[in-house]
């Protein structure tokens, strides 16, 4: 496996995408926010056109099919300006489920569309517990019932649906426009695109399975994997990012007649939030590198990325806010961003728990 | 009424509890209250019901609005036994407070402390009669934990000030009557020697407020301007350059208020009520929620016994603890509140109602009121003795 | 309720308490360890004379019964100064199960008997799994099995035995020289008295079981709540010995050329000791009180006081040790007795998993 | 050798691998070593069997216990490449190390960089040969973290120091033959600036030893006493009172051994040894442990990635934060460890052997070669970059 540091190519397009991401800045965001779109559109057909979209999807399809480690670095800065994007459900588990399946995914890697994962029924991430039903109708399938939490789930041009026929779990590829298909957006503390679905009778064919019929959870797996490890990516450079922050602010503030980065208590604690970092910042880069490397014997790498990357953001954004102090908590001020979308993020795909149990459960397999 | 003893003051009970059977308006009792339900009184305020304003004026005729305070100055002479039966009583009778305000909370304890026979006599009543709504100017921008850092000035012009600056965190200074207020009248004084504690009427010329916008939403927190105001020489409180004497005597009684963050002022939901749906079952939640129900049966057994303590004869600086652990458990509570709701609690407003805001809102517990970092520091230096640098 | 302050006479038995065991001192357990003893003798006869012995036994039998806020006050004293005796084995456990029974405990208060409670058959603290057989035999019993981790095991003339009849579980009082048991020392890092016990064939006869056959958990959960709560007590007093012991050595060690306590991040680690060790008191003082206005209903009170004072007392030696440095890591300083005692009376009569479990038990059967 | 490409190094191995088959005596191979299967050489050692003594003497002809010295003082001159193949090839082949020692890991690479040439040609071939064996003398009762405030002093007498004073934490000092110290050489000098790093005999009249017990038990640690001790003026390395800049130099070192707790020179249970018996399923313990694994999994990922970035150019006083981690994680895991074990784990020799002392002594990982107070203010002040007071 290749060194757990960035090679020279990964380097370069960090440098280019935290040029391009710094620029954008939380006040990409904000503006999003403010208008009440689901991103910026610009900003992402920038993305597009710098090959972004397609980081995942092959050459011969328009792609620049860079791999994982790559979208992990891609990800990483997003997640320090937080910008707002269909990367991850799009470009990510969209495009790797589809490319695995041996589907087109061109229509992601040159923007005309975009996907949103449909999958969380209830509060929790439990792909195994769907229940979205997929009643056989002549050779297609009628979708009914309901996604709870759904990203880009306003957005999206096409949708990912897990639902249960008789076979087992499906994985279907939608139009986000069906009839029967109704989505509400809901209003979350990350400011983004976030949808409940409702099906009612939703109509797909047998060529809108993904995979086998019955092999849902085979062929959503490798895209799970993926969005798992990127939005730990992502959560990892949020956490750079409000430590960045925070650091920046303990440099010039002052109280007391002195800089409050001087007092030692701010200081071990800054020290080991920074610590985490580095650790978390580890097990993010071997998850990128399993995935390129070895992606089917992946899962323990990724549980481990997204336990590290929710806990160390949580624990990253708590100092954060604290030690801003009351400019923190207003709303004119950034680091609010990182402590609401670390929320999100650490929730999305399985929250802490969750890994640390599969991290758990592969451990113990492995031992055995 | 004498300072009698347990059975004067069953007496005393029926016939407060019988006062305010007859007197409480349908409006004011027997239902769960929320904040909207709260009487700010002011002259710019809007009753909730005309039950609200006709509960305020006859508490406030029978000085009900201030118990405690002499009937001089509008209140009912109480002693601390009798207040209590008087809250105990409305709270049997499911009736509501008369009036909050921070006139009552605050500035009233500082004039009694502090204030002229003439300043008590003119500005007391119209606290308790609901006339005049104050908000308190403190904080400055810059200032943050260093409160004796103030920068907004008041420039001597013989009979007036002339003040310019900044105030910031003036809870519903945009729709309060007065404020109370910092100002540095001394530049080269020592920092906690030139500081004087005025009192400025919110329509005098050149006052302009902003409200602040916080991480969880909307709040009554302010942001306020002073440009070239001119402040009268007779509205301080205290002597000149002595203001600092009376806003620490202020700021011991607002570390109380917001202290114990278990329960009370900071308010607190049940684990279980978001847990209780049985699907949570990994290790790490149902560890860290049982770990938070003990700490927070033990942080509400030191809250009694702190008042026992209290009672005994002071706890000093260790009171500190109370607002440091209290705040610490609630922002715990609520991360626990959060990871238990999953993505039913990321919404502004779902299946929890405000969870999420009221989340981020208790951010705000360890900062306000003094910080955490400023109570850890208290306790070792003054409870534990550590040295200075 | 009597206020969870201590009333005018348990600040006069705190004091006179705090006298005798200060003028033992830490040096009394480094004594009787370098002697291989499992107490001091001499000490006890003292205590013994002082009521200590009989704080829990009527004035009818000789005691002093002061009862159980007492009894935690003189523990917590006796855990200041890590003083070993069978003070929780005989005097709190025994007595209480024997008084509960109307069994005489005035060999207690006098001094001429002390008791090992044989429990735990395992490494956890669990009563109700006692596998130990008692096997009827005409009129009396026959013990057969052993007992993992008796406190005091080697000293005790005498033990209360919880073992399975026909019946149901049973407590016995039995002599500790009965014929077919034997005891064999447990050399535990808190060098006290600890001993493994087998049961080979031990008889019993009828008048020997406390309480009713088949009801030895009856009988027993009195006791248990009361050494739960006092070694809770103990525990709290080894808290505030270390810390007192810490703190001390933060005001006088210098370290580049200043006194250590004057470094913030050591300040706001003490102050958060102190903070936790306050809340604990409260948990402790509660249990006290409500051992002795409602010792039927004491199961809450009780948990909450043994899993805060297991967690409080371990962080507050791991803050010990770490604080002193090298010198804390040396036989010949006092800060590693009180971190050894610590982890065994974390351990004893059920650790902070067990009784957080109980909490959240009782906490859910009372919203029901 | 050359320093050669792949092939070269593949017919290298297959050289060295061939060499140890017939020179490693029976007593040295195929088994699982322990700690007191170390050959530490010098006067006083006691072999563990002829064949210990013959491997170290085949390989010290060879140069092989110090592969790296250049072959004038006792090495074999290998490059890095190389000793790692001969590591490897040890390993492979279960063959223990010739020698171990604070010679070859700290007195060497000091007098590699800081001795004369005389000195590396007198003491370097002592020390591959396993014939002088080496204690450190740094530490002294009182200085704790605060190395350079060394107390013992050395009083110039012309041709030699007098040598008063004590160090404490030399390890093995009882034990060794000669020992290297710290030792103040001008008092008016500033603390770093008037140390002086001398070598001395330790059957020098004067020197007394005495084994310090921990609360973990036995250690290897003792105190040493120096009273009028003579030392001869070219038994120092470096310039006088300049011995700070060796001793800086080793310690570098010394954190590069300590450090990394999860595993190797630490060492570390498996919480599935304690765990494993299926019995502990309350949600405190089993959150913890799965927290456990996780931390420890991606802490070994950091260490694989920091000697990654190292080879790329080094990692600098970030290194403080392995030290830091490493050994935080590794008290975690023997809390862990012990709250799993139950009774079980409270004896100091019981069903699961020494778990008792060992937890006990993890308490020092945290001290010894720099404290984690000490790494955390590296991190803070030399990576962060935060201000001084």
């Amino acid at each position: 496996m290749t060194a757990l540091i960035p090679t020279e190519d990964e380097v370069m397009l960090r440098d280019a995408a935290r040029a391009f991401c710094e620029a954008a800045g939380v006040a990409n965001l904000r503006a999003v926010r403010d208008a009440g779109k689901p991103y910026d559109a610009d900003l992402w057909a920038e993305m597009v056109a710098m090959g972004w979209a397609g980081v995942l999807v092959g050459e011969d399809e328009g792609g620049s099919d860079m791999g994982f480690a790559a979208a992990n670095v891609l990800a990483e800065e997003m997640g320090r300006s937080l910008i707002a994007s269909p990367f991850l459900s799009s470009a990510v588990i969209a495009a790797t489920a589809l490319r695995r399946a041996g589907r087109s995914a061109a229509a992601i890697a040159d923007g005309t569309a975009t996907y949103a994962l449909a999958l969380d029924e209830t509060r929790k991430f439990a792909p195994e517990a769907t229940a979205m039903e997929a009643r056989a109708l002549g050779n297609g399938f009628v979708l009914t019932g309901s996604k709870a939490f759904v990203a880009e789930g306003t957005s999206a041009s096409r949708l990912l649906v897990l639902a249960r026929a008789e076979a087992g779990l499906t994985l279907f590829d939608i139009d986000a426009e069906s009839a029967g298909l109704s989505r509400d957006r809901l209003a979350l503390v990350d400011s983004r695109d976030h949808a409940a679905l409702r099906f009612e009778g939703v109509e797909a064919t047998g060529d809108d399975v993904v995979g086998e019929v019955g092999g849902g959870l085979v062929a959503l797996g490798p895209a799970l994997r993926a969005g798992q490890a990127t939005i730990s990516a992502e959560l990892l450079g949020l956490s750079v990012g409000a430590f960045a922050m925070t650091t920046g602010y303990l440099k010039e503030r002052k109280q007391f007649g002195r800089v409050i980065g001087s007092f030692q208590a701010l200081q071990h604690r800054a020290a080991h939030l920074f610590s985490e970092i580095e650790v978390t910042a580890s097990a993010i880069a071997h998850a990128g590198r399993m995935l390129d490397a070895d992606p089917d014997n992946a899962d323990l790498a990724v549980s481990l990325a997204k336990a590290r990357a929710s806990e160390t953001a949580g624990l990253a954004v708590r100092e954060g806010v604290q030690m801003h102090g009351g400019i923190g908590m207003t709303d004119e001020y950034d680091i609010g961003f990182y402590m609401k979308r670390a929320r999100v993020g650490a929730e999305w795909l399985g929250d802490y728990g969750y890994h640390a149990g599969r991290v758990a459960a592969l451990k113990g397999q492995a031992a055995a | 009424m004498a300072d009698g003893g347990q059975e004067s003051l069953a007496a005393f009970r029926d016939e407060i509890a019988d006062w305010i059977d007859r007197n409480a308006p349908a409006d004011v009792r027997g239902r769960d209250f929320d904040e909207s339900d709260i009487c700010w009184g002011g002259r710019n305020f809007v009753f909730k019901s005309e039950g609200q304003k006709l509960w305020m004026d006859r508490c406030s005729a029978r000085g009900l609005t201030a118990p405690r305070w002499d009937t001089a100055y509008g209140g009912a002479g109480f002693t601390r036994a009798q207040e209590k039966v008087w809250l105990e009583e409305l709270a049997r009778l499911r009736v509501k407070k008369p009036l909050e305000s921070f006139g009552l909370w605050m500035l009233g304890p500082a004039l009694l402390a502090f204030g002229t026979e003439e300043q008590k006599r003119h500005y007391l009543p119209q606290i308790t009669r609901g006339e005049i709504r104050w908000c308190q100017g403190y904080s400055e921008p810059g200032a943050g934990s260093d409160l004796a850092s103030v920068q907004t000035f008041g420039a001597d012009k013989g009979d007036h000030w002339l003040v310019n600056g900044q105030k910031i965190w003036t809870s519903y200074a945009d729709k309060a009557d007065w404020i109370f207020a910092l100002v540095r009248t001394d530049r080269e004084a020592a920092k906690h020697k030139g500081i004087s504690f005025l009192l400025v009427d919110m329509t005098t010329p050149g006052i302009s407020t902003r409200p602040i916008r916080l991480i969880s939403g909307k709040s009554p927190f302010c942001e306020t301007f002073f440009d070239d105001v001119v402040i009268p020489k007779d509205q301080i409180v205290g002597e000149v350059n002595r203001g600092w004497d009376v806003a620490k005597h202020l700021l011991t009684h607002e570390r109380e208020m917001i202290g114990g963050g278990g329960s009370g002022a900071i308010g607190a939901r049940s684990i279980g009520s978001v847990l209780a749906d049985g699907d949570i079952t990994d290790p790490h939640t149902v560890a860290r929620a049982q770990k938070l129900e003990i700490d927070s049966l033990a942080f509400g057994l030191t809250m009694e016994r702190y008042r026992d303590l209290a009672k005994q004869g002071g706890v000093g600086h260790a009171s500190a603890m109370l607002k440091y652990y209290g705040t610490e458990l609630n922002k715990d509570r609520y991360e626990l509140l959060m990871t238990a709701g999953g993505s039913d609690a990321l919404a502004w407003d779902g299946k929890y109602g405000a969870l999420a805001p009221e989340w981020l809102r208790t951010k705000a517990n360890s900062i306000e009121g003094g910080t955490s970092e400023v109570m850890l520091d208290i306790l070792s230096k003054r409870v534990l003795e550590l040295p200075g640098e």
